[in-house]
């Protein structure tokens, strides 16, 4: 593969939108209100959508005919980039807004940045985005603030969310070998750019939804990397199975 | 009021449904009227929330990111349908709380075929293809029913059905122009969903109750036994494109009436499901019952922050 | 397959063997205490055994040169015949013991007419298993003793699993075709003959245990036949995780 | 008791250690003796019951019927090592219950290596082979350990030890005589367990609290940094059989010390793991918090149906 490089960085971020597109799709139908279940499977919608452009662009630029499914089906664990925040399971509510609100924020940062990247086809994907993570960053915000200023239950599960996901906040600015590279062709985003500015935004809300802000200092990574928790194995049983089972059929 | 006054006000009404005029929430209508109606569109409502779950549960394997898609969205479009029922329902004075009691006590029904198993992913084109077929028969006359809002939905919710059926159809012809495997994956989905579908037209026109009532308030316009028999007509012809075999030996096309004549249906099975005690009744039942109690706090939290953004408003104002 | 009926029997006892020891093996650590994690470990251990005995004769019947594995591995959904029962989930320890309890004194009974089999190779693993489903029933029988009549809570637990588990216990003695063919060959166990004998049995237990009998007349089935729980398809894709993800490689 | 009868038992006691006599329970112990042995003897317990966290996350997913059995079997000696570690604690006057809640509230320690997750198929090799191999060479001198009922233990623990790392070596070598995905899979685990099980066999010497004093009561004959030394002679050929490498750039035979020079083991990741913040700890303790939690009510029927029972003995006695 000529573009190794680009096409590792595009699945570093498409793999994010992956995951927690199958994450929330595990939720259909089990959410606390319609209302809230129609908008997690909206934001699950967007996420795939988005995967499968960038994935799409990856199968591409990959010249190997490799389609969208390959990409997404084929894969060993170990070649999945995506942060281990969004592998992280559906605990309770709490964890699924905590999850989303602190992938959010990232994602909108990234994706701001990413619609003025040279390479045309990742600064469509971008620009398409920006206005459905906008979104997705706007219920995840007040449910946070809802669920933190809500009632002291409410209040003790938000937190305990906030302070379990916290420890996956780093990784979202650690930068892997492609992204360097990427970088360097001056296609890629440099994210730990926005580092400061993501805790600033992140700390902000959750001060408005009277939640104390984390003071761990100790984080995991891995995920970027292909390391992934404990977790992501019976995703991938569960995303796979069809494709695995029944190869080389159309659908 | 006295009873000559209801009576009139009784005649009126009929009168106005018979000159196809629609009834609002805030008209005047019969108790009966508005018991039935909340009765009718509360299960569909259900049905549309519960038929969430068996479709549901092929999201996370789906075998495509385009199927996957489209599952999602149609899930997602079976929350909508509910949502705005359950809205019609609310404007004849019910609350959303009190339909999910309903519902999550049993005393409220929602549509049986929702207690099957999806048991493999041609179920998803079977239940698009066949379940989303029988559902828009028993819906299109609703698009012309009496109560205003029902109306309304209902054109909103046949329109997106017929979506939905068009795509399970397409999931079908996929499989049988497919491997051995996926052909034969689509005809035991046909094996297992053809005679919980004609049981979805609902029982027997002898044993149905509610009929005559219902047709004069325009919630009905043909029997049970008709609407099944229109089911079949189209269905057998749309088994024969995709190469599939219809599991009732006694079905033939009648020269003399221009319809298929069918086998036998097994009312006891229907019964058996509509009494609760169907493949997945209780999974059906448990997964409402525990997202509704696992999402106590949730609500409770949403209220209580709305109460406190209120109250914040009062204290600046004032 | 020329012995396709005796082949077909084979993984109808099979099967269920194989399924309750993968439920078993999901609570491996995760026991109530260490005794009968240690039990629970060991019950799911002698049905592989049986489990791996069953197939290797299925293996070499079918002659086609199929392994244990294969035939554990590599079958799809609808070719499992393993009845609805061991497939539920353990929703609690309550669900365990009763799944366990309702499958024990059903399997015991299995057993003790099978090592009569005419069928050297199924009376001698019916033999052998004798000794171990022996003890698995007294183990689910002391326990539902135990939760049946021990705290308020416990009872109410344990009556719940037993009220929810009870419709699949029919199914133990629906005669699939196979199962027909094998008992004309004098070779099967016609299982509807000790079915009075099961209700008897379980009855006296449960009664034991201040439990009340279930009076539902309604009982479901489909598994002997290959149509399962939705709870299926999710043991299926972690069961056959490896296997499929890396087809034909020894391990 | 005065200070030089105490002094004088002390002396009696330290003279039969010497001897290699086996101090039993109900011996007199000085009270620190009795304290180190619970610690030593509970965190052995903890990382047995731990253990089998890792290594159970593979047993529905074993790609083989004969690798499901054996791994089914190798979590349940754990189990099983835990239950005799306990016993063994408690002869020293400390229940289960209180062990147990020393591991829930993070007081006590289990082996850290258990904090990183088991990530693919070959980690099942990768932990028998390297982290029993590191049990192996921190338990075998305990064998000889002076208090007599952790010495007996370690005896049995020590041989199921080792059947357990030849069978993880087997794993490996399955792996790596087969397909180009499966070596490379084994060689992935190697890299990610090779540093983890240098740094089980605890801190450098410089760093290693306790140390003498285990020396004088045989729970230590070696130092951390010897042991670890014996662990990299015996491991490196082994890997070099397998057709692996190990990473550590630095690693070189040493002909003067007829060993093998490493590189620098990451001691601050070491120390981050330790104070419960490497991958997994949050969900190893909660895996172990929820067990005992949600196994409260069984435990109380078993002991209120025993009570009902002995009750009932009692009453036919009488």
């Amino acid at each position: 593969m000529k573009n190794k490089n680009l096409y590792n960085y595009i699945l570093t971020i498409a793999d994010n939108s992956l995951i927690l597109a199958q994450r929330l799709g595990e939720l259909c139908g089990h959410g606390p209100n319609l209302e809230t279940d129609i908008a997690l499977t909206n934001i699950s919608l967007d996420l795939l959508g988005q995967t499968r452009s960038y994935y799409q662009y990856a199968a591409k630029i990959s010249g190997e005919g490799k389609t969208e499914d390959d990409i997404a089906f084929l894969r060993i664990e170990r070649e999945y980039k995506n942060c281990l925040l969004v592998e992280q399971p559906n605990t309770h509510f709490g964890y699924v807004i905590g999850r989303q609100f602190l992938f959010d924020v990232y994602h909108l940062m990234l994706m701001e940045k990413l619609q003025n990247s040279p390479d045309e086809t990742l600064a469509a994907i971008a620009k398409k985005g920006i206005k459905e993570v906008s979104y997705h960053k706007r219920f995840s915000s007040d449910w946070v603030k809802r669920l933190g200023d809500g009632t002291e239950e409410s209040n003790t599960k938000m937190q305990e969310a906030i302070d379990d996901l916290w420890r996956c906040t780093d990784e979202l600015f650690f930068m892997t070998d492609a992204e360097n590279a990427m970088v360097k062709e001056g296609i890629g985003i440099d994210v730990s750019s926005f580092k400061g500015k993501y805790y600033k935004e992140v700390s902000e809300v959750l001060k408005e939804a009277t939640l104390t802000i984390p003071e761990n200092k100790y984080f995991t990574k891995g995920g970027k990397e292909g390391i992934h928790t404990e977790h992501m194995g019976y995703i991938l049983a569960d995303l796979q199975y069809m494709q695995r089972t029944y190869p080389n059929m159309t659908w | 009021m006295s009873e000559k006054e209801v009576k009139n006000l009784e005649e009126i009404f009929e009168a106005r449904i018979a000159r196809d005029e629609k009834i609002e929430p805030k008209d005047w209508m019969p108790e009966k009227y508005r018991q039935t109606h909340i009765r009718q569109m509360s299960q569909h409502a259900h049905s549309e929330i519960v038929g969430m779950l068996p479709e549901g549960n092929w999201i996370t394997r789906a075998p495509s990111l385009r199927r996957k898609a489209a599952l999602l969205a149609k899930v997602q479009d079976e929350a909508g349908h509910g949502l705005y029922l359950y809205s019609a329902c609310e404007t004849l004075g019910i609350s959303r709380d009190e339909l999910y009691e309903q519902l999550h006590s049993g005393k409220a029904k929602y549509s049986s075929i929702f207690n099957y198993p999806t048991v493999t992913w041609a179920d998803m084109g079977a239940v698009g293809w066949l379940v989303d077929g029988a559902a828009i028969i028993n819906q299109v006359p609703l698009c012309n029913t009496s109560f205003g809002p029902y109306a309304r939905a209902m054109v909103r919710v046949c329109k997106e059905e017929s979506f939905h059926q068009r795509q399970g159809f397409e999931i079908m012809l996929t499989l049988c122009r497919g491997s051995e495997e996926q052909k034969a994956m689509a005809q035991d989905a046909l094996n297992r969903w053809w005679w919980p579908s004609l049981m979805m037209l609902g029982p027997t026109d002898a044993e149905s109750i509610h009929t005559e009532q219902s047709m004069k308030w325009k919630l009905k316009r043909k029997s049970n036994d008709e609407l099944r028999q229109q089911f079949i007509d189209q269905t057998v012809p749309q088994a024969d494109l995709l190469g599939l075999t219809i599991p009732d030996p006694d079905l033939k096309f009648n020269k003399e009436t221009g319809s298929y004549d069918f086998g036998e249906i097994n009312w006891d099975e229907f019964w058996q499901v509509v009494k609760g005690h169907g493949p997945c009744n209780k999974e059906r039942m448990s997964a409402r019952v525990n997202a509704w109690n696992n999402g106590e706090w949730v609500r409770d939290a949403a209220m209580a922050h709305a109460e406190k953004n209120a109250n914040k408003k009062i204290a600046k104002a004032s």
